[in-house]
Parts: C-alpha cells; structure tokens; sequence
C-alpha cells in the first residue's frame, strides 16, 4: 500500500484512496483527423514503461476526485513528487528520492 | 550427460548418486554467437532449444541478468489452458498443449505435465454467455472446452461452494479437460538441460545492457555485465524487462508491467482435484503434488518492477478463495511472492519480428505466458531462424496496434450491461 | 512419569486444563503449550515427516518449529491442520491429533518410504515416471498427489468470524525480548504512539528463559513485570500473541493477533483473529535469532532438538525435556542449556562440543556440575526408534574422524549458533552483508524507515541486547524529532557467547549414504543439497527448489542457512556468492480468514439494491447480479419457469402496459455554459443542437474507435444535461469523462455530479402507458404534439417532483419517471396501483432484453465486446458526420476498423424455427472439417417475445450486405440453417410509439 | 423535497463504546465552481471554505472546485444562486445519500475498521471524502467522539453492517 501526496488536499494518504491513471504528458492531439496511424498508435498505446522515474498519473478517486501527475521510481515505488495535471514536467535532476 | 530414467536412478540409489552429471554447464560467453536470445526464462530456453533441435542452429547463447527460471518462469502458478476465444489465439495455446502433452519425453525430463482439467466458474448471465461463446468457438476450432452445470461442477471440484445464496453464485462452468499444470521449475532446467546438451551456452548473471546496431540498423550484438558479444540475431524474451532492452534499440513497445503476486497455502492432503479460475471474484487455485494449495492474485493498479505488491490485493484474493470455497477459511497461508508481467493492450502477446534486421522480440504475455512456453518457444524459434512467422504466430505482430487489428481476448470477455 | 520439575516456569499450577492428543486425555496447565504438556509426559513422538514418514518430535519451541505439527480443534468446523504445538496454548477441550500417518502415529506403514531412501534423492521425479507416456496420467502422478500433504484440510465451513483494522503509530517495534522493551521504553513517555507487539502469549523473549538474569540489580522476571505495568502507564500498546506478518511499502506492516484460540470459552461478538493494518513513521525490528541445528545422521530423531529450546521448556514451561540428555554444540549458549537442566536434576550425560577450546569458566562450570566435557569431538549417529537412546561421538584431529563411542542418553541438546532473524527486513527489500566472523548474513540497508536491535543484528548476550535496542529507539526518534541520549543497562549474570560455524558434521561413515537433516519437514538431507550442487544447480534458489530445502511450513528458519553452508562448501564459493532465498511473506504461516477479515458471506462484496428492490422481493422477483447490482430479473408467478414468465412479461407490456426499474442505470449531470460543447466531444452524435426539454440517444466510444457504452441525453436547459449510462459502465463512464475533462480540456466551463443514486427510475412501457400516467401528471398533457418522443421535462408525477422523459426501450410508448431516490418506491406503488385497470405488469432484464432485440437496440457488453464499432454495429447514424472531432473519431479511421469484412450487427431467423444459443458461432459452409471458418457469432437470442418465432442478433463478417443469405450455425448435435435479416423484428415504422397510433 | 426529511432517526447500535445512527435526512446541494468566488458567496450569504476539508456553515470544501451544503432550505439556494454571473453547478443531490452518526469513547476507533487513512488526524470540524471498506464516503469529524459519515443510498447497508459488527466488537473488548 503505497503513500500518496495529493497535491490538492496537501495530505499525504494511503493508495486506497486513489486510483492510478497511467503515463503522464500524453496529451490529445488538438486535431485528432491530422494524426497518421502511426501518430495515433502511439498516443493510444506506446508507453515508457521506464524503470525508474516514471510521470504518471493518478487520480484521488476517494477524496478530492482530481486527476493529478507524479514522478514515481518503479523499482522502489517511491513518490519523488507529485503535481497538478497541466503543470510541467519536472526537472528530475531537482527531484531526490528521500525516505518519506 | 545422463540419460534419465528408472534404471539410471537405481542404479545411482545403490552408488550413492555417484553417477550423475550436471544438467548445464555454467557458460562464459564467446565473442560471437549466430543468435543471442536475451532472457533464459522458458520462453527463452525453448527458443534456443528449438533452434538447436530443429533448425541445426546451435551457436546460440541464452544470457540472463540472474539464475535461468529466477524470473516468471519459477514464479508463476502453473495453469496450462487453450481454451481461448479467437482462432489466433486458440491456434497457439493449443499447439502449446500438443507440445506439453509429448514434453516429458521430448526432453527426457519429467516436467509433471498433469492433465487435471481447468474449470473456469460463471458468476452472471453475461459470463454464461461469454463462456458459451468461447465453447461454441472452441468447438469448432477444435479445442476441447464443454459447459457443465453447477452440480457438475460441484461433482468435479467438490470443495466448490454452489449454494445459490452465495454473494457470486455458481452458474456454471467451462471445463477443459485437457488443460492442468505443470511443475514450472522443471520446464526451464529441462529445456536448459537440452539445450545444453545440444551445444547451447546458457550464461547466467550476465546483465544485457544495450542491444547495439550496425551503421545499417541491423543488430549487431549485445553489450553486457561480461563486456559486448557480438550475434547476427538477437531474440529479445525478457517478459517484464522487454521494454527496457528493446529501448535501447530504439524499439518502443505498447507494453506495461504490472507486478503480479501468488500465494501457497501449508500442504494438505489431496483435497482439490483439477483447477479452478474464477475471473468474476478473481480467484484462481490448484493444488500442487506437494499438497500446497496454489493461488494466483492480481496485478496492482501501477506499474512496478519492485516484485513487492501489496497487502491489500492478497486480502481480496483470500477473500474470494474464501467466498467460492468456504472450506479453506482455517488453512493457513504459508508463503506469498511477487513477479513482473509485461502487459500489451489487448492482452494477447507479440511473437514478432521488429523494425530492425535481425532483431525479434515475444514478449507482452501477461499472466499467461507459462502455459503457452512450449508453443511461444517453437514458433519464436522458427520466426528467429527463417526471419519469417511460422503461420501460428503469424497474427501477434507489433503491426496490429497499428491498424486495428487486436486479438482482444480481454474486451471480448469485458463486462458491461 | 512426570517431567514437570516443581517451582520452575510461568505455567499456572492452580489451573489444570485436560486436553486430548489422538484420542488420549492430556493434562497440563494455565500457560502451557502442547508441545510442553506432552513432554511433561515424557512423549516426544508428535508427528511424521513428510517424504519418510521418520518420527518427529519437536526440535524448537517456537513458532519456527517445523516437527511438531498437529491437527487442532475446537468444534464443529473448528478444525485447522498443522498447527504448531509449540505455539498452541492449552486450553479446556482442545482436541488435537497427530498427522500424516497410518494407521497410528508409532506404526506408519508409509515409513517404507524411509528404506527407499537412496532412491528418493533430490529431483528423483525429474528422471522417472515418464514410460510408458499414459502411466504418468493414469498411475504416477495419482501416486504422488496422494502421498501429498501433511495434515488434512478442514472439510466444513468455519463458524467463526475474523476482523481487522487499520493502526497508525509513531513507533513499531517488533519482538518484545530484552531489546524490543528496551526500545519500548526509550520512546514511551514522549507523547508518541508507541506500539510494542510479539507472536507469543506473554512479552519477555528470552527473559521468560533466561531468569537468571538480574537487569539493574533487579531479576529478569522482576524487572519484565515492572516493565511492562511501566510501558502500560506510559500509554504504550503491548500487544501479545501478534504476529507481523509482513513489511509493505512505505513502513505497512500487516499484523494478525489471535484472539481466541487459547481462550475455554470464546465470548461474543469477539473475532478468533484480527488483521492490523499498521503504518508507522518508525519500525524497530527486534525479533532476535533463531538457534540452528547441527547436521548429522539420525540428527531428527526424537528427543533431538535444540538446547536453547531445552532450556525455554524448562524455565518457562517448567519441564524438563530429558532426564539423562547429552548436549552436542559448537557454541557457548548450549553450555548453559547444559547448566540449567543440571540445575533441575537431569544427569547430563556429557557436552559434546565440536570447538577444540572452550571459555574456561564454561569448563569450570562443568566441572562443578561433575558435567563430562568432550571437545574437538563431532557427532555421527542417533539410535532410538520412536526417542533418541543414544548418541555416537567420535574424536576429529584435522580431517580424520576417529572410531565413535555411544553416549546412553535420552535427549540430543544441540546448538549450531544463532542466526538473526532477518524476515521482516528482508521483505522490504532491505539488503544483506555476510559477516565471516559470525559466519551469518545481517542486516545492511533498506529503503523503508526501519532500524534494528539486538540478536536480530548479531548482538549476543541481555545487556547487548538492552543497550542496542534503546539505542536504536533512540535513533527512530532522533528521525522524528525527538533527539535523546539511549538508557544503559547493566545485566548480572548475562550469558553472552561465540561459537563457530558448520557444514554437515564430519564423519567416519560414507557421508552419501547419511540421512544428516537440513530440512526436517521436507526430509532434505545434506546429501541431496550436495547432489543438486553436482548436477548444475549453482544458486541456492536452484538448490532450494531443486531439493525442496527451506520449502516447508517453516519456511526455512531452520535449515536456509544450514541448506546455504553446505551447498556454498559443496561449490567451493564464499556463501554470498551462493545467496540467499529471499524471505517472503508471511512470517509465519497466517489463517486465510485473518486475511478475508470481514469480507465473507453477504458481506463479501457490496450487494447494490434499489429503493425499489424490496417490493419486488416481496412479489417474487428472481435476480441477477449485474456488477454490483442485484436487478429483478423475472417476476415469476407460482409454477412458472423463466421462460413462462418472460412470455408473459412480454405480451403484457406489448399488449398494455409493463413496469419496469431502471434505477440501476448510471446518471450524471453535466452543468455549467460549456455542458453542451463537452457533450458533444464525448459522444459520436451531434449535441450542441439539442433543444432543451429534448433527449437524443448517445452512443460513447473510446478514442480507439470501439463502442464503450450509450446511453439516452436530455437537455433539461441550456446548460444542465441529464446523461443516462448503463448501470454496469456509470462509475468507468464518469472516470472517463473527468479524465478528459480535467486533463484535455480543462478550459471547458463544466462539471459532472453523478445521479445515479439521486434519482429512482421507472420505465411504463405499453401502449397504455400514457393513459395510465396523464391522471398522475396533471401539468403536461401526454400527447404525441405536446410531448413526442424523446421529450424530457421537470414536473410532478403523482406529487413528486419529477424528470420526467418520453423513451422507450421496447418499441412501445414509453415513459421514464425519476423522482428523488428514497420516493422511488412510493411512486412505484403509486403506480402500481393506478395500472390495475391496465394489468399492469412488472417485468424484469430478461424481458427487457426480450423487447429491445426485438426493435434491434443493441446492449453494450452483449451486442458489442469491445471490438465493435458504432458501424458494426449498424449505427452509423448515431456518428455525427460533421464534427470536427469527438472521442474515438480518430481511432474509428485505422485501416482495419475500415476496412471490408468487418463483423457487423445483423439479425437471424432460423429456418427450422428454432431459437439459437447466444455464443452460438456462424459459418458459411457448414460442411468444412474442424477447424472451421467462422464468420460470426449470435450475441443475443430470445424465443419468449411476441415476434412468433424465436429472434437473434448476431455479428456477421460483411453481416449488412448479406441480408437474405443463409448462413450456418453447427451444432454439437446437428447444424442450424438461419437467413440473415433486419435487427428490427418489430415496428419498423415506429408507429407504435407513437401516442394515440397504438391503442 | 420534504418529503425526504420525514425518515425516522434509527439507532442501529448502542452500546458502552460507541453508537451508530441513521440520522435524518437533511438536503444537500453539491456546488462546483472556480476562479472568483465573489458573486456565489454574495449570494450565499457566507464565504465558501477554500481549504479542502474545511466547513463554514454546514458547506464543506470537498475538492479544489467542489462544495457539498447542507441545508434545510435548498430550495432557497437554489434560487439566490440561479442569476449569480460566474459558472457553476449546483445539483440537488439531497436523494443521493443517508447519513450515519457515530458517537462514543471509540467512535474513532470504529472508523478504523474500514478506513486506511489516520483517523486520530482528522481535525474536529472537518469533512471530506474518504473511503470507509472500499466504498466512497463524506466524512465529517463534528467532535473527538463524534463523526457523520455520508454515502450513497444502495452502499448503505454494507456500511451499517460494518458498522454494526464493529460497534459489538469493541463493546466485547471493553467487557
């Protein structure tokens, strides 16, 4: 059971409470129609799958309901950072793991 | 190396087990190799076991970042099926129950191949029907699969509790009766044996940094923890870690991994007679020839390569083992573990050749690569020596996310009303 | 004959307990186990091992005993398998049995296996079994499989109910033994929420054997009670007979504390088990070490156990576990074992110790106790058939084994040191540093917040212990702010030790042929980790699997690091080279239920019920479930079958007028300016131009192109849409559309509230439904100029405030009424009575589904899997031709999703007139051999409606330009011919729709 | 909509712990709205809690656009907000869910059996969502000793049976 920080209620709870929503930063392209099937492949299905740092997205489904991203390393599954959706990608190297 | 059987064990009781051999040598890595596979899961064992044995490649090295079978292979519970709903899909997993039937022989290793049928329960209206569907498919592709009514079912698990007040009743059941297990260890040191035996190195410990390419694009070799081996092939078999090695090759995979967990229950006495899958309350068990009862869990909701899981998932795969076998409440749990699974969108896999030269990759099985181990083996193997699919594997292309063209065996057995 | 020794142990004297063992009446007392009540009797024979069937007794005392393993229970359903004896406690009618034997546990046919024993080495059934090919499904593996098991399962259903709770704490500690007090009380008193948790009946470790000790000046057990009343007044939670099971992510560790199993009687309302989920800031693990045996022949005879285990049955448990043993060590700690049983009378018979020197105050000792001494001497054989009578000895000078002597004895106490017990840590992925001079892994690094104190680090000795355990509090607090300096301790007749490590002991015989035990349970011996070595086996985890070493139901805490000494010797490595199998969760084994908790029966998984659920249990209703709801799904008159009942169902509502509860169906209010233009980008169909008071069907795709769920959309005003969902896909849809909402277009001016549960739902359908409710609406006139189909409006329906909507699912007029939930059933009986002039009829899914097929409306999930879309499915008019864009445009454009062949929804009339199976699968030539080319399959299927002739809905390759042809559905027992046509069997005009046409 | 608060008080459980109540229905609005909150609060009549968590007034901040207010005239809110010049939602959702109203010496220690998050650290005077045994509910911590929680109306049984069991389960430990 992981910890989460959910940068809007500025808690830090318990995964229960959240459900998590994939590879962040992929964004829709504004006009799908231009996309060629290699475009749109990638965008519905090619992933990271980074081992290490990974943007990801979660969701505090229990609780304030909102879509949020985080910086995650998935070989420790510790939180480096999380932030709200819409707001850059972070800078990894201002980003250092440390214990909770 | 020893031929197994029962007089070569006698023989070894009266002089103290004097006689026997080991199964594989402990390789070092050559400069160069005709194919590399990446990974000696038993996926990859085969691979290189059907490349020696039946396309006269032996300059082949399997190279694995820890001990062979350490990954999915030795991790896994074992249930072996071909009851699957699409014709690719059928095609495939039953070629891979034809192989397990002959296994034991083919590799003069038993690998316990027990055809204890797999009854998968329905909860709903809507699993009667998607299982009605898979059985009509089977049918006529072959497979064999039939429906049996609750009592039936009951008569051929009795510890299933088919009481119509149970919060997910037992409406019935699709039951392969060629289906079972095997004893997973045994496949990848039988398939490592044989290999080996046929001038395969199998080089453990050895992490595969980098695929590196010729100016080209075409493979050129692999760059290791033992320095760079050069290889006109490299067949890519990693399961949860494809992703990484295919990265470096600039191969981007739709793949995911998810961490997946199993438990064993302490051993009893025979109880439970085939195995059970219930997709409704996410409850799958067998019982091993030791007496453990084996029990599969599901994947966490992220992505992981941390093999830790969570406690909260394991208290939701008792609770259904509970819920459809009430019995079981006072057993206690003995052991729990965690692996990696590789996780394409349509949850079927890809058996494929890549955009580069001489670069193949099976990968995206999901929790179901175990059973398909002799199958995703041979036709990998055949895909990698003829640079060409066998017509089996053909369909599991990276293509399909392309145009469209899934093997959706998850959205075909989807819920919703 | 007694072995209890008076004025010796914790057991309470004043209270006798009998309990039964296979049958006999047992007494012991208050405190005792059953392992200590048996052998105060003198009876070390508890069990049967595994592979051989050899008599076991036990070797340990704790819960990391791996012999002693028995059936235990209570009542009826109160039967649990392998229970461990040194861990049951007494209590009044506990009835226990031994295990895996036949017919009795001191005449086992199955100990035959034990003269097969050359044969049964490591990996045999890898080699055999394999001829003829059939005989391994017909004779062998039924063979092994019965050989399986050691106890039996529990056969009937447990009556009793398990529980668990969440705990959030600053400080954990884990072992409450000399070092996890001393932790305890370094953090009590600083206003932190302490937690001080053991698996054992009472806090102490080793103090309960260890009262020799004097801590500050005041003895063991002294000092532990005034202790714990001190930790108790400082507001730390002492917890006993809990065990920590397992060390997750981000310091969560699952406990589970027995409640019940030692009480006579269980109280009410009381779980025999709690799981605690607990997060701490700060976890001490100080679960000290646990003693190793040593590797010889005949080394798992009974009476052969471990010394430190001696001396906890005797001080703790007052028994004395042999009168004449012999101690057999290669450590310092056994000496003492030796002291102690001397000092309750035993005639210790010698010490045996492997080491060629020995502290000589430990001689002295002996001396004093006229204890014969022995060094530089190994052990090589046991005699005894069901108890230990002898041990041979043999002199070693370098590497030659001189001839053995017999020692007469009637207990083997034996030592091989101490190994740190390291589960917990290594769960959190923590890493392990092999140290050579204690020749043991310890603790190195982890992620979690986490330290360790005492044995558990390789700290010998209470005042060790002590120290390090404060010490290591203090740094937990120091983490938490809460800087300190660590309490000393100063310990008098402390007990601290060395001792040195072995492989298998050396040997005058031939070792191949030993039967010297690693893993008593499993019956590996060093023979089999030394031939799995030679066949290739390179690692331990191959060793371990290879061999089934550290495999049984202690999971290795007694031969793991035995199994890695001998396989790294037998390598010629260092043993990190060789590692070890990781530790995995539980630490001990854990009751299924304990993990259920409170998740079983009805409360398993929540049962969804509508407001008007009730009225249709009480008139009958047979349900499905359908994902979390539980839906009517027929309402069955006496002697009716569903069919019977669908039929009538159907031809009332067609014929009149049907009732029927949709309030499963997913509802979500899309409000604010904007609710228009999203609308409109989530659904295939055009929406920016629907009128208020107008509904539209929707269909929703993902943007992979494929059909996800549909659902009818009414504009209650410009900026306040009612979205209906199907009632499996409400929570996914809602996820999905705050997903494009909050992270695509965050500009939008919107928000969605879901109504599911706002609103209760009744569908009228009939031609008499609108005469039946214009009496209860008398603010809108109901007819088709004033109200068309797919109207919606706000207004009261028999009082009620109302959204009231103009759709039909049927074919027939209909009617949805949604009023405020908790007012759902009174409508419904509103209704119910105004509809007795019309014979009204409640009808449930199945006749829904009935009526729908038969005007070709599709269900998602059943009609369509997710590989359909809106085109296959025949909708192409519900995709908006002029949108620039909506979700699943693009994916719905891919080559294969347009390209020719593609299944399409079509419907099926069978020639014979019979109904076909839904699943059912299509081809075009029915003559072709297996494997067959299939081109469809039948999705939906119905012969209770009122068509006259049974009706279905299929997806077909090319389905839409085939109408007319006849296609096949083999069969198993013959071959179905049917002729594709329309989806609509009924109306196709849609006049009966209309108000005022149909009746 | 006064037709919903005519449902009874009903005590499930009581006893020396804790006791559990279904308490009458109240009417209760869900608002959702962003950016200046100025022409809503005039209309309100109060300001809005922007902390999540926060509650002034019986209106609880929810999410970083969301209000849940409880009311006894919603009718009236309804209509003072129907002309406020900025967008939002305001949904009756008054049918939608029961409430719960747990009491006692270890009303906090009931809550710990269905749910994960610190219930010692919820501040007197707060609410928010939370899940209690895998089902969304609103929580509210009105005093130490006692708590609301809200949820749907079909979850409601599971929660009260939980409830329930727990609620003996820590009078049988007090005994």
């Amino acid at each position: 059971m992981l910890l989460i920080h959910c940068p809007h209620c500025e808690e830090t709870l318990p995964e229960a409470e959240f459900a998590y929503a994939g590879q962040a930063h992929i964004v829709r392209p504004a006009d799908p129609m231009s996309q060629t099937d290699e475009q749109w492949e990638e965008f519905l299905f090619i992933r990271e799958n980074a081992k290490g740092a990974h943007y990801e997205r979660w969701r505090h489904l229990h609780g304030c309901g909102r879509f949020f991203n985080a910086v995650r390393d998935t070989v420790s599954d510790r939180f480096l950072t999380t932030y709200p959706s819409g707001t850059p990608r972070p800078d990894l190297s201002t980003l250092t793991e440390g214990k909770a | 190396m020893t031929r197994f059987n029962a007089f070569a064990l006698l023989k070894n009781a009266l002089n103290g087990h004097k006689g026997w051999t080991e199964q594989w040598p402990d390789s070092q890595p050559k400069k160069e190799y005709d194919v590399i596979i990446v990974g000696a899961g038993g996926h990859g064992l085969g691979a290189a076991y059907y490349l020696a044995k039946q396309h006269g490649i032996t300059n082949v090295a399997v190279i694995d970042k820890g001990w062979l079978g350490g990954g999915n292979t030795g991790r896994n519970t074992t249930i072996i099926r071909s009851n699957y709903l699409y014709d690719e899909s059928a095609r495939l997993f039953d070629h891979a129950v034809d192989l397990w039937e002959n296994l034991s022989q083919e590799l003069n290793y038993n690998v316990m191949y027990s055809r204890r049928g797999v009854l998968m329960l329905a909860h709903n209206v809507h699993d009667v029907q998607s299982f009605t569907r898979h059985i009509h498919a089977n049918r006529l592709n072959g497979v064999d699969n039939r429906w049996l009514t609750p009592q039936e079912c009951k008569d051929y698990c009795p510890p299933l509790n088919i009481s119509a007040n149970a919060r997910y009743p037992v409406m019935g059941g699709a039951l392969q009766e060629r289906a079972g297990t095997a004893r997973h260890d045994a496949v990848a040191w039988g398939y490592a044996r044989g290999a080996a035996e046929r001038g395969v190195d199998i080089i453990q410990n050895c992490a595969v940094t980098a695929i590196r390419r010729n100016a080209d694009g075409s493979v050129a070799g692999v760059e290791t923890a033992k320095g760079f081996i050069k290889a006109k092939k490299v067949a890519v078999s990693a399961a949860g870690h494809t992703s990484t090695v295919m990265q470096t090759a600039d191969v981007r995979l739709p793949l995911e991994s998810y961490p997946l967990q199993a438990l064993v229950s302490e051993p009893v006495k025979p109880i439970f007679p085939c195995v059970v899958m219930s997709n409704a309350v996410h409850a799958y068990i067998s019982q091993s020839d030791k007496g453990e009862l084996v029990i599969g869990s599901g994947t966490d909701q992220y992505t992981s390569y941390s093999q830790r899981g969570g406690l909260p998932l394991i208290e939701h795969t008792v609770a259904a083992i509970t819920e459809v076998f009430p019995i079981f409440n006072r057993m206690r749990m003995l052991r729990k573990w965690g692996g990696i699974v590789d996780v394409t969108p349509d949850r079927s896999a890809i058996i494929s050749k890549t955009p580069v030269q001489g670069l193949y990759v099976n990968c995206g099985w999901g929790t179901g690569g175990f059973k398909a181990t002799p199958g995703a083996a041979h036709t990998f193997a055949w895909t990698v020596a003829k640079d060409e699919p066998h017509p089996i594997n053909a369909p599991f292309t990276m293509e399909r996310f392309r145009t469209g063209r899934l093997i959706d065996e998850a959205a075909a057995a989807a819920v919703a009303h | 004959m007694s072995y209890r020794i008076p004025g010796r142990g914790r057991i309470d004297r004043a209270q006798p307990i009998r309990f039964t063992f296979d049958g006999h009446d047992v007494e012991g007392f208050r405190g005792d186990t059953v392992a200590s009540a048996l052998l105060a009797q003198g009876n070390h024979l508890m069990g049967r091992s595994f592979k051989y069937h050899r008599p076991r007794g036990p070797v340990a005392a704790g819960s990391e005993e791996p012999n002693a393993l028995i059936g235990t229970r209570r009542g009826k359903g109160q039967f649990e398998p392998n229970t461990r004896a040194t861990m049951q406690e007494l209590r009044k009618g506990l009835e226990t049995t031994s295990q895996n034997k036949y017919p009795s546990l001191k005449f086992d046919v199955g100990a035959v296996n034990d003269a097969a024993y050359m044969l049964f080495s490591a990996g045999f059934y890898y080699k055999t079994f394999m001829w003829p090919r059939n005989f391994w499904h017909k004779v062998y593996e039924p063979f092994i499989r019965a050989a399986a098991g050691l106890g039996v399962s529990p056969t009937e259903e447990d009556p009793d109910v398990y529980a668990s709770r969440n705990m959030h704490c600053d400080v954990l500690i884990v072992g409450a033994g000399p070092s996890g007090l001393a932790a305890a009380r370094q953090a009590a008193g600083k206003g932190l929420k302490v937690v001080l948790v053991d698996e054992h009946s009472e806090a102490g470790g080793t103090l309960l054997s260890e009262p020799q000790a004097k801590i500050d000046g005041v003895a063991a057990w002294d000092w532990l009670s005034s202790t714990l009343a001190e930790l108790e007044a400082a507001g730390v939670k002492v917890m006993t007979r809990t065990t920590a099971i397992g060390y997750y992510h981000e310091n969560f560790i699952g406990m589970v504390e027995r409640l019940t199993d030692h009480l006579d009687e269980v109280p009410q309302d009381t779980p025999r088990e709690r799981m605690w989920r607990v997060r701490a800031k700060q976890v001490v693990l100080a679960q000290g070490a646990l003693e190793k045996p040593l590797v010889f022949h005949g080394n798992d005879r009974p009476g052969v156990m471990l010394a430190g285990s001696a001396q906890t049955f005797l001080n703790r448990f007052g028994v004395l576990v042999g009168k004449r043993p012999v101690v057999l060590t290669s450590h310092d700690s056994a000496w003492y074992a030796a002291f102690d049983l001397a000092g309750a009378g035993a005639q210790v018979q010698a010490i045996v110790d492997t080491r060629a020197e020995v502290r000589a105050d430990l001689l002295d000792q002996a001396k004093a106790l006229n204890i014969p001494v022995k060094l530089s001497h190994t052990a090589t054989a046991t005699s005894g058939r069901l108890r230990v009578s002898s041990l041979r000895v043999n002199k070693v000078s370098g590497s030659t084994v001189s001839a053995g002597s017999e020692i007469k004895c009637d207990a083997v106490l034996m030592s091989g040191g101490w190994t740190p017990s390291l589960h917990l840590f290594s769960h959190t992925k923590g890493k392990l540093a092999w140290d050579d001079d204690l020749t043991t892994f310890l603790p190195s690094d982890t992620p979690e917040d986490c330290v360790i104190a005492g044995a558990g680090r390789g700290l010998w000795g209470i005042e060790a212990a002590l120290a390090d355990g404060a010490a290591q509090a203090q740094a937990a607090l120091d983490a938490l702010g809460q800087a300190g300096d660590a309490a000393s301790y100063a310990v008098d007749e402390d007990r601290p030790g060395t001792g040195v490590m072995h492989k298998e002991l050396p040997t005058d015989k031939q070792p191949g042929r030993a039967k010297a035990f690693v893993d008593y349970q499993n019956d590996v011996t060093a023979k089999d980790l030394r031939l799995a070595v030679k066949e290739g086996m390179r690692s331990i985890e191959h060793v371990k699997r290879y061999t089934t070493n550290g495999m049984a139901t202690d999971q290795g805490k007694m031969s793991n690091i035995n199994g890695l000494n001998i396989a790294a010797d037998a390598l010629g490595k260092k043993q990190p080279q060789v590692g070890l199998t990781t530790f995995r969760p539980p630490y001990t084994p854990t009751t299924f239920g304990a993990f259920a908790g409170y998740h079983r029966g009805s409360h398993f998984e929540v049962t969804r019920k509508t407001q008007i659920d009730a009225w249709a249990e009480e008139n009958g209703a047979v349900y499905e479930p359908v994902g979390q709801w539980r839906r009517a799904r027929y309402f069955p008159k006496s002697g009716e079958d569903m069919d019977a009942a669908v039929k009538r169902e159907c031809a009332a509502t067609r014929s009149s007028v049907g009732i029927f509860d949709a309030s499963t169906l997913g509802k979500i209010e899309v409000v604010g300016p904007d609710a228009a233009e999203f609308v409109n980008r989530m659904y295939t169909n055009p929406f920016l131009k629907l009128a208020p008071g107008k509904c539209r069907y929707g269909l929703l795709c993902g943007d992979d192109g494929f059909i996800r769920d549909d659902g009818v959309i009414g504009r209650i005003s410009d900026d306040r849409f009612h979205v209906t969902t199907t009632t499996g896909g409400a929570a996914r849809v809602l996820n999905m559309m705050e997903d494009y909402l909050q992270t695509e277009w965050p500009d939008l001016d919107v928000w969605l509230t879901s109504v599911t549960e706002q609103w209760s739902t009744i569908a009228l359908n009939g031609p008499n439904a609108a005469k039946l409710l214009q009496p209860l609406v008398p603010d809108l006139v109901l007819t088709e100029e004033n109200f068309p189909h797919m109207s919606c409006a706000e207004v009261d329906v028999a009082g009620i405030p109302a959204r009231l909507w103009r759709v039909s699912f049927t074919g027939e007029i209909g009617f949805e009424v949604n009023v405020p939930a908790p007012l759902g059933r009174q409508l419904w009986e509103t209704l119910w009575e105004a509809g007795q002039q019309y014979d009204i009829c409640a009808y449930g899914t199945e006749t829904m589904h009935v009526l729908r097929a038969e005007k070709g409306y599709i269900i998602v999930g059943q009609d369509t899997d997710g590989t359909v879309t809106p085109f296959d499915a025949g909708m192409g008019w519900a995709v908006g031709k002029k949108k620039a864009d909506f979700v699943g445009m693009r994916g719905m454009a891919r080559p294969d999703l347009v390209a020719k062949g593609r299944r399409q929804l079509v419907g099926l009339l069978t020639e014979d007139g019979s109904k076909l199976e839904e699943g059912a699968q299509i081809v075009l030539d029915p003559n072709q051999p297996i494997p067959m080319k299939m081109v469809g399959f039948v999705t939906s299927s119905y012969d209770q409606g009122t068509v006259g002739q049974p009706i279905a809905l299929a997806l077909v390759e090319g389905g839409q330009d085939r109408m007319g042809e006849t296609v096949y559905i083999p069969m198993p027992d013959r071959t179905i011919a049917a002729k594709i046509v329309s989806t609509i069997f009924v109306d196709p005009e849609n006049n009966r729709l209309k108000i005022g046409a149909a009746a | 909509m006064n037709a919903l608060t005519s449902f009874p008080t009903e005590t499930l459980v009581s006893n020396a712990a804790v006791s559990v109540t279904k308490v009458p229905h109240r009417a209760r609005l869900s608002l959702r709205a962003r950016g200046d909150l100025g022409p809503l609060e005039r209309a309100l009549g109060y300001s809005l809690p922007r902390k999540i968590g926060g509650v002034t007034l019986g209106t609880a901040c929810l999410g970083p656009d969301e209000w849940i207010i409880m009311t006894d005239d919603a009718a009236a809110i309804m209509a003072a907000c129907a002309s406020v010049d900025l967008p939002h939602s305001l949904v009756d959702v008054s049918g939608r869910e029961i409430s719960f109203e747990i009491e006692g010496d270890r009303a906090g220690e009931l809550l710990t059996l269905g749910c994960p998050r610190d219930i010692d650290a919820i501040a007197d005077g707060t609410a928010r969502r939370t899940v209690f045994d895998g089902v969304t509910v609103t929580l509210w911590r009105d005093t130490s000793e006692r708590f609301r929680i809200d949820v749907w109306n079909s979850f409601a049984p599971h929660v009260a049976h939980l409830l329930e069991i727990g609620a003996r389960e820590l009078a049988a430990e007090m005994a």
